[in-house]
């Protein structure tokens, strides 16, 4: 807990210094808007249609790769510390948990879901 | 004399006879002190930052073969001041669509990121409680990075311009996927150590994790790289083609921040660089002479950090995505894990050696895997070739 | 110190505002939002009964909250993996609208 | 009322109030980013628990990950920025009324628990949480199965994920 109070004022902190700047810098600046400065920057050419653009459903599946791998990763840090006393057997433990892993990674790989098509 | 030996401890003895002299409780004096010192450290962070920018221009420029800012004081070293000014006086602009809460709350949080990483850097042997030694230390790092990712894309969905979302999208699908190698490489320190903790990490390092695993070392450069949205894995903001990807819409000082955040981001995972796997603060006992010695040891080991970073960046072109997305998941990821599965092993086996064959041990087991892997890569991508080109590849040599 | 029923309390507070949430979205993302609320709730609960049990050395507490947090991760994968199919059949994402089974 | 206490509270309260905006915000971008905090809330509340790794876990696997998902899941399943038609269903009144009865009930249930009042355990000085949960979770007496189930069920979710969605025939 003591650690966490520390921690915590490292958030206040974070916090407190980029909002001060950028307090700082919008009390300092000039605020003359128009129409035209507050368009989306494309390069100069006129916006054509929403902002919204139908984005590959790729980037999901990464997202998706990436949430099962990532949590599967997590489960490997209480083991990876107590792996230097539990011996063998932590260790054959921990390989079929890794082994299974990548059987799911060869899997995705297979079925082209990794290919960026 | 006593001051020389531990001057914040010092420091932190005096301000608490003050504090308890006004009357305060201990605990609250000891948050405020706590406090108090946090953003002293923040502050000077800044301050390198402010100064990060400077060595950045003069280092790119220096690669490129120009002089770089040489105007504003010796050497240009006033430039990045006057920027800093330039950007406080500038307007700032909010484009019209906008969604305005979480249009502004990106750049701090991206900035908020980075400086909550400094919680679990070790400075120094000893050092008030600013290096809070929590048993969850490495899995921190990538905490704090997840809040980054979230960062980005929201001032991409915020700033509701197409380039500003497509290069978020881009951003975090690179930065997550980079996330998983980083992961199960972190795993290895953790296993020599025995802690998550990166004190104890540090203090275990009497031989140099970069000998026992000198492929992690370089699988978290290269994810780090990565995770920092730096060339050559500078998708998200492929100035070329995006303009600047999802901080298209900023300007003035939030801009700045992101830009700051960016400069401050690399050099601290130069610096974690040197804490997993070279030794933190340690450098053959000098860090036990003083504790502001251990600190200049860490900041110069991260500032080499640092400078490979930027070598990297300045030296590669940009990668296209899907190569880089094939690389991380075809090659990155399956090596780490089996990485992960050898180091295992091979510390259960090894265990028992005595100290010069534990190491050697290791690094040869990571020499051979690093080969066997290009093998198996170079032998696949001559198939790839093969397979668009006809039969027709002809071994050129280097 | 806090006492337990304040975390049981907070937990179950947690909880039903998960369970409304569930029960009233029209949309299909938005009630898998709401189950993610829930699973919280347990969470917190779970974590709470490890730290107040007679020992803190017995993990089963949170042990149990990681293996949540697994079943938590295969259900929004799932869940929205189903969504997201959904929504490429029907171009709907509305869950009154989803009737394919209904007769 | 310790500062322990006021923690807490205020904790509770962000947390409770962000939940409350997830299942009431109109933008669902927005309501995913109103989970986020929910979850960080809860993430301190571990942090308070002194549960560390679970504190850790909840940041990286929930804001990183699942946050992370859902916000491309909304964004892969809308036409355009803005949501159109009501976001609640015509029997949300009925939804609500559950809810509070939910609780009242979880309420009156708690009340007559006389564990309640149960103060936290002692917490060893020098107690490794972490490492003892390593224990727990692969230590043959401990949750092997559990552990290696639990791999499993994410590779099955993963390739049931996969095929649902995106098969490419």
């Amino acid at each position: 807990m003591s650690q966490w109070i520390y921690i915590g004022l490292f958030f206040i902190v974070g916090l407190i210094i980029p909002v001060g700047a950028i307090v700082v810098a919008w009390i300092l600046g000039p605020k003359k808007p128009n129409p035209i400065k507050m368009t989306t920057y494309e390069c100069g050419v006129e916006t054509v249609g929403e902002s919204w653009v139908q984005f590959k459903a790729q980037y999901y599946i990464f997202a998706l790769v990436f949430l099962v791998f990532d949590v599967e990763t997590v489960f490997l840090f209480p083991w990876a510390v107590k792996l230097g006393s539990l011996g063998m057997f932590a260790v054959i433990e921990g390989i079929i948990f890794i082994l299974i892993l990548i059987a799911g990674l060869v899997y995705t790989w297979r079925k082209g879901m990794l290919e960026w098509a | 004399m006593d001051f020389w030996k531990d001057p914040l401890k010092v420091a932190a003895d005096w301000l608490m006879g003050i504090f308890t002299g006004w009357g305060m409780p201990e605990i609250a004096a000891q948050i405020l002190i706590g406090f108090l010192g946090i953003l002293l450290l923040i502050s000077l962070l800044m301050v390198l930052d402010i100064f990060l920018v400077w060595v950045e221009r003069k280092v790119v420029s220096r690669f490129q073969d120009r002089i770089g800012p040489n105007r504003v004081g010796p050497f240009g070293l006033i430039q990045p001041f006057a920027d800093i000014i330039k950007l406080l006086i500038k307007e700032d602009i909010t484009p019209g669509g906008a969604d305005r809460t979480v249009y502004n709350l990106a750049p701090i949080l991206s900035m908020m990121s980075v400086l909550i990483l400094w919680a679990v850097v070790p400075l120094a042997p000893a050092i008030l409680g600013v290096d809070a030694d929590l048993n969850i230390g490495a899995l921190y790092i990538i905490a704090a990075g997840a809040i980054g990712t979230l960062s980005i894309i929201m001032a991409g969905w915020a700033s509701n311009n197409k380039y500003s979302l497509i290069g978020a999208f881009r951003e975090v699908a690179v930065m997550l996927s980079f996330e998983i190698p980083m992961l199960t490489v972190m795993l290895i320190p953790t296993i020599f150590a025995g802690s998550m903790g990166i004190v104890k990490i540090v203090n275990s390092q009497d031989t140099w994790y970069f000998f026992l695993a000198p492929l992690a070392a370089l699988i978290f450069f290269i994810a780090a790289i990565a995770e920092l949205g730096r060339a050559p894995f500078d998708m998200g903001e492929a100035e070329s083609e995006l303009v600047s990807g999802y901080n298209i819409e900023y300007s003035g000082m939030k801009f700045g921040m992101f830009y700051a955040g960016e400069l401050l981001h690399a050099f601290t995972f130069g610096g974690f660089w040197a804490i997993l796997f070279f030794g933190g603060y340690r450098f053959f006992g000098l860090e036990l002479v003083n504790p502001l010695l251990a600190i200049a040891i860490l900041f110069f080991k991260a500032f080499i950090g640092y400078w490979l970073i930027m070598w990297v960046r300045y030296t590669l072109l940009r990668i296209r995505i899907d190569h880089m997305l094939a690389f991380n998941w075809k090659f990155l990821t399956p090596v780490a894990f089996v990485l992960l599965m050898v180091t295992a092993l091979m510390n259960a086996l090894l265990s028992g050696l005595p100290g010069w064959l534990y190491v050697s041990g290791m690094f040869l087991s990571n020499v051979l895997l690093t080969w066997g892997a290009l093998e198996i890569a170079r032998h696949y991508s001559r198939g790839e070739r093969e397979k668009v080109e006809g039969k027709q590849v002809v071994e050129v040599g280097h | 110190m806090v006492p337990l029923s304040w975390y049981l309390i907070f937990a179950a507070a947690l909880f039903s505002i998960g369970l409304f949430g569930v029960l009233s979205r029209r949309n299909a993302v938005a009630i898998l939002l709401g189950i993610e609320l829930m699973l919280n709730s347990v969470n917190i609960n779970l974590a709470a009964f490890w730290r107040y049990g007679k020992d803190v050395t017995v993990m089963t507490g949170q042990v149990f909250a990681i293996i949540v947090f697994a079943v938590a991760a295969a259900e929004v994968a799932v869940g929205l993996a189903l969504v997201i199919s959904v929504y490429r059949r029907r171009n709907t994402v509305v869950a009154d609208e989803i009737n394919m089974m209904k007769w | 009322m310790t500062g322990e206490q006021i923690t807490f509270l205020a904790v509770a309260l962000f947390t409770l109030g962000s939940g409350f905006m997830v299942v009431t915000s109109g933008n669902l971008v927005h309501a995913a980013l109103w989970l986020v905090s929910t979850l960080f809330g809860v993430a301190v509340t571990y942090a308070v628990l002194d549960a560390s790794f679970l504190a850790v876990v909840q940041v990286v696997v929930y804001i990183g990950a699942i946050a992370i998902l859902f916000i491309f899941a909304v964004m892969l399943t809308r036409k355009d920025m803005r949501d159109q038609g009501p976001q609640m269903n015509k029997n949300w009144w009925f939804g609500a009324l559950l809810a509070v009865l939910t609780f009242a009930g979880l309420f009156f249930l708690l009340q007559g628990w006389d564990g309640m009042s149960r103060t936290a355990a002692v917490y060893p000085s020098n107690f490794d949480a972490v490492s003892e949960l390593g224990n727990a979770l692969t230590s043959p007496a401990g949750y092997v199965l559990p552990f290696e189930v639990a791999s499993v069920l994410l590779v099955a979710a993963l390739v049931g994920a996969v095929y649902v969605a995106f098969n490419r025939k």
